[in-house]
């Protein structure tokens, strides 16, 4: 046990400080430096797309796990933008890296990492929610390109998306999880339609989309036919984890208890009433619980252990948890802590413990449900045995 | 000994709730929230022809003179159906506070207006329960000044306000010198907002004793929270038990798995019991002082932590379609939300039950 | 709504009350009169058996159950014994009186009644207890006896009990629920070996009990063979609703609120610590609302209205409140909560609420677990469909 | 950065489970119970054996020199096991006493004893987080009267007595005017008791900051009690699991039943975490003195709420096997509902560290 630093990486720790105090200007801003700019500035310097080859864009630099959450966190005290996010940057970058083809990886990486192309996720159907595989949106090839029709519903940033990563069926007679293929093509292709999703926090997060006839270039594809479902799930473990980031939780605790300092109900403040602050400290433990195993968890990476179930339960715990923090925001507001819209007198924090107790019912739903979480944790890490087989399936 | 509904209550429950299916429902709801209507009229007057907003006025008065359970049993319906309509302000507390504190003149005066309808009242009472913000009113040489937030049915022609003293005024809505502030909520299906006084013109409501009626009126307005509450938790466990028998996932449908039966097993077993608590509040309100109070705490309590959980469940079983707007589950969520804390929290609720009870200082 | 009585049952509580006030000497206590004594007193008053007809040896009055009810609260406030109780009175008699023949009716009812004949129950078995239709226990028809070999457990009073009702498979080849027959034995019979079943209180209330060759008369069955599965359910129904009474929770609720004004730390009492003190709220909410839940319950009796939901749920939610409140009072106590065993020092109310809390776990579990109570609330209660049949079973 | 482990740490977990096994394991705890030992000492010669009771002790004085997340790792072992045997008290907060408050007389002299488990020190320490029924031990004229209750590692030859002001000192187990009352707990595996003090002689521990000296017990302490239940805990989860595999109702193991599997996956989501927290506030009682008091609170807190869980959940796998003496699971039932309520509950450790934030007064 060694919570310390080595001399190395404490002293890339200096520089990225150092980085921080004399670019900090530069960083984007309403009316200021655009993000793509400072995206290019990132990536130069290795504070994005760090260990990304540089014939693909990237900064070339070894991986280090450390030096990256070094980098998050110092940028995150600094309260400067790390730069661009996405799920084409998070997403499809990595898998194109494990399973593109040269001439993808070339054309692909480089703008996307830089912002100049921006992608959205086509996975989740309406019939294909946490049983994805059972997805019905297909794909003929005709001549030299697949004709894709069906609808695609989550679809984040599909309306500000350029480009579209998704999943459709080519192979209809073969067993489901094999006939699924992995296609990219440009959002300005004829037959897309966009329908923004309102969501219970009435904002426009998500999409559903729609095409007809839409004509993808048959080597517009990642992997082989087929290779869909092996491709998409590598991706999927990678999104699983970021929802539910235990220093976003610590600085959403520091909030409240700056909130709980000048809420007053009769004159008496919050933070001095027992069932309140007893709540609160109930879920500081569980998010110190959270924050050591990820520590934890970064500790079995760079030492390329396999986390195994504090891994699982990451996405589970961590959202409920989050919900829970919010809904004490809530509580503690009372009828203050219904009030929400922009411009609404007597708001508080903009609203942000509304949306976001409301986002994360969203968040312990989306990307598997707590169900299948559940399911997951079993089976992988108890080693519980699946559910039988049914009689008629 | 009967305790249940008689076949004239669930009749009222069943032609207010098909007079709502009728007049539209959640795309009622809908509507009303996206022209941001400050009234539905139609709905009021649908209401008042049925004897809802009557429901409590004496005969003599143009009322119904039925009891405050069955106003809890039409409390549920309005939150089963989410109803943008008001109800415990106009047609509970403030008939209430005038039945129990003001004169025959006022009765006269007011009560029919009420009972058919044409006037709709609000009632500013949140700071009787816990004042935030410093908010508050107080009367000085006969004259309001101050605010009074969260008002309960705040779209109205007149006001039944609580000063800091605990003392009733009634206010009308144009009154010189009040302010009125719409406050937009997660639940745009009840309206409230802020009142300003500044040297507003107010007539005392001191006929009867102001502290019993104060009292009566929060016991009331919890016991109808609490019944809009199980309304609406009942409305999202059934949608939750029909949409799980529907959706399919994994060759299924979602009803055959375990997991979701179970969940929807325990906001049954959770909800169920309240069903019989509410009544036993209801009726308490009317019949057995020495228990309402109490009662009613632990109905606007106990139903605010069933229902916010069931609010959450019932979202769950719905997976990312309850997430949406498509369904509009979330005016119930919302809806359950607000209830939770309207006239004190579940917290703050069950600390009031503990001084009445001679447990707290 | 009416809480009030007719003036028929009012009068009838002031003759239960001038019953209690001038009998109430003859109750049964330790080196004064007998508990069957005090029996032969109420069932001749009609304070037990009220309902059974004279003929089978009861009071052969018509039901009544706000009649019994009142007689049950009455002897309960007076805190004086309502008489003989167990499985035998509670769950063999009602089942003769369904079931039963002419003969098995005027022989076995009386005695039981009078507690001259004490009953054991013989259902679970260590393979079968939410499966209890997979019981193994069998019965052969060797001349005119079942010949019966096999192994129960969870038999309550098998140690005091004079005789046994008992499930038995006494047609192998039928299908599962078909193949079974209730008999009825005396425990003096050779080849009944009974052993305690200590458990986690400490305490002897169960046994398993072993059969090896034990010789039943073919007459003594109730029902046909093969219909054991039929006349058990019918009682089971009769235990399950048993097992949490509001009522008794009310009085756990009132024994608890004393004793929170008197256990202190540093001299601070329990009851001026706003936690614990909302804990005790909430409960009492909870048991208020079963409390209103089972008045439903007898209002829906007494009109022979189906109880439905509000019936279903009362053994899941009644058992683990009840579990929650004896939590709650081992939370007040601290240190002195773990306190346990006759003469220990401090011990409070002769370790009551350790005892309950581990009892009620045991009843969480005992008579259809919470899991198999939810599958019939979801089920039963909300029309939701059984789980498909599995491709091997 | 490392947050894990060491092969050395592992490797003492694995040989302190391995002798545990072998030395009978609950038939040990058993037989313990059964024949109302006072010291199990064939297992407290085997802890001895592997350096466990001189675990923290330094080398010099016959100890192992390890620390106190080290300890943790032990306790975890042995709440894992029921382990009959005294650790906390003896093995870890009287070490920390004389380490921190001793001089080095009372160092030479005692800890080498303790460090080979010849002899077996308890430790009364409740007090100081709660005095209950008027406890309390006070000093006069050098000699101490009154009450310790729920002496941790109560069958001892010597005791550290923490007294009203806070101050430590020494007691032998056979001074003259102490009277020694067992106090029989639902945990067989772990005796307690009171100690009465009339005019008993008593050494102080004086020799470095007291205030600090005590802090560093309570928190020590409550790691090690995490730690305990952490253990225990887990064992309940790993039986839950397994029973759940082999036992088959409906023609399957209960296993494939989906409720099953997730009261299982509850209980491991809820624990996994708790052991980075309890390994977190084991290092930071040696190395993070800024977050130690707090941190310990939290794992002590937090265990004691999950571990409740866990023992009502996995006892509820095991369906009526779960409540019967057969497979024993009460044992650690028992042990985790012990240790909820030792050196302060749940509420009170995290008013506690609510304090120690400067949140509470």
């Amino acid at each position: 046990m060694d919570l310390s630093f080595s001399a190395e990486h404490e002293s890339f720790r200096c520089e990225v400080l150092s980085f921080l105090e004399s670019h900090r200007d530069q960083a984007p801003r309403p009316g200021g430096p655009s993000a793509l700019m400072w995206q290019k500035l990132l990536i130069a310097n290795g504070y994005a797309a760090r260990s990304i080859p540089t014939e693909y864009g990237g900064y070339g630099a070894s991986p280090d796990i450390l030096k990256s959450r070094i980098i998050a966190e110092e940028f995150a005290r600094a309260q400067v933008s790390p730069g661009l996010g996405g799920q084409g940057i998070s997403m499809l970058v990595p898998t194109l890296l494990e399973v593109g083809s040269e001439e993808q990886k070339r054309s692909i990486i480089g703008p996307t990492l830089r912002g100049e192309m921006v992608w959205c996720q086509g996975y989740s159907e309406p019939g294909a929610g946490s049983d994805l595989a059972n997805l019905r949106t297909k794909g003929e090839l005709v001549g030299d390109h697949w004709v894709v029709n069906g609808q695609k519903i989550w679809t984040s940033t599909a309306h500000l998306a350029d480009w579209c990563f998704c999943l459709v069926r080519t192979e209809p007679d073969a067993p489901k999880h094999q006939g699924i293929s992995f296609l990219l093509f440009s959002m300005k292709t004829p037959g897309i339609e966009i329908r923004p999703l309102i969501d219970m926090t009435e904002g426009h997060s998500f999409n559903e989309v729609f095409f007809t006839d839409v004509q993808v270039p048959a080597g517009q594809i990642v992997g082989k036919r087929g290779d869909g479902w092996k491709v998409a799930n590598a991706i999927l473990r990678h999104e699983r984890g970021s929802l539910a980031d235990p220093n976003t939780m610590l600085s959403r605790l520091g909030a409240l208890t700056e909130m709980m300092k000048t809420e007053t109900v009769d004159g008496r403040r919050a933070i001095d009433d027992p069932l309140f602050r007893d709540r609160f400290m109930r879920i500081e433990a569980k998010v110190m619980a959270m924050r050591c195993n990820d520590l934890r968890l970064l500790s079995a990476a760079v030492n390329g252990h396999s986390p195994g179930l504090a891994g699982l339960v990451v996405k589970l715990q961590g959202t409920e948890l989050r919900h829970e923090l919010e809904r004490l925001a809530i509580d503690v507001m009372g009828e203050m802590g219904l009030l929400y819209g922009d411009g609404t007198p007597y708001l508080r924090d903009r609203g942000s413990w509304q949306w976001n107790y409301m986002f994360f019912l969203g968040l312990i739903i989306g990307g598997g449900t707590s169900q299948i979480q559940k399911n997951i944790i079993s089976e992988r890490g108890l080693g519980m045995p699946r559910e039988p087989k049914l009689a008629t399936a | 000994m009967e305790f249940g509904l008689s076949q004239e209550q669930t009749m009222l429950q069943e032609s207010l709730a098909r007079f709502l299916g009728e007049s539209g429902n959640l795309a009622r709801s809908r509507r009303f929230a996206a022209d941001k209507e400050a009234r539905a009229q139609d709905v009021i007057d649908g209401m008042a022809e049925l004897g809802v907003t009557g429901l409590i006025i004496p005969e003599d008065h143009g009322g119904v003179g039925l009891s405050l359970l069955d106003a809890a049993l039409v409390s549920e319906v309005l939150g089963a159906n989410v109803t943008p309509a008001p109800f415990i302000g106009s047609s509970v507390l403030a008939p209430l506070a005038l039945m129990g504190a003001g004169d025959a003149g006022q009765q006269g005066l007011w009560l029919p207006k009420l009972a058919s309808g044409a006037v709709v009242a609000g009632v500013a009472l949140s700071e009787a329960v816990g004042a935030r913000d410093g908010a508050g009113v107080e009367i000085r040489d006969g004259k309001l000044y101050g605010r009074s937030l969260f008002v309960v049915d705040f779209e109205a022609d007149l006001y039944v306000i609580v000063d800091r003293s605990g003392e009733l005024h009634l206010v009308a809505a144009d009154s010189p010198g009040l302010t009125r502030t719409p406050l937009r909520t997660i639940d745009l299906t009840r309206p409230t907002g802020e009142l300003r006084f500044d040297g507003v013109e107010a007539e005392p409501l001191n006929s009867g004793d102001t502290a019993v009626a104060l009292r009566a009126l929060i016991d009331a307005g919890r016991v109808m929270i609490a019944a809009d509450t199980l309304g609406a938790a009942q409305a999202m466990l059934d949608q939750a038990v029909t949409y799980a028998k529907e959706r399919k996932q994994f060759d299924r449908p979602i009803a055959t798995f375990q997991a979701v039966k179970h969940m929807c097993a325990e906001m049954a077993a959770d909800l169920e019991p309240c069903r019989a608590l509410v009544w036993y509040a209801g009726h308490a309100l009317d019949h057995l002082p020495a228990e309402a109070s109490i009662t009613a705490c632990h109905a606007k309590a106990h139903l605010s932590e069933v229902g916010t959980q069931i609010a959450k469940t019932a979202t769950e079983v719905h997976g990312g379609m309850g997430f949406t707007d498509l369904v509009g589950l979330h005016y119930w969520f919302k809806r359950i939300g607000f209830n939770r804390q309207i006239l004190g929290g579940p917290q703050t609720v069950r600390e009031d039950a503990a001084r009445l009870k001679g447990l707290a200082a």
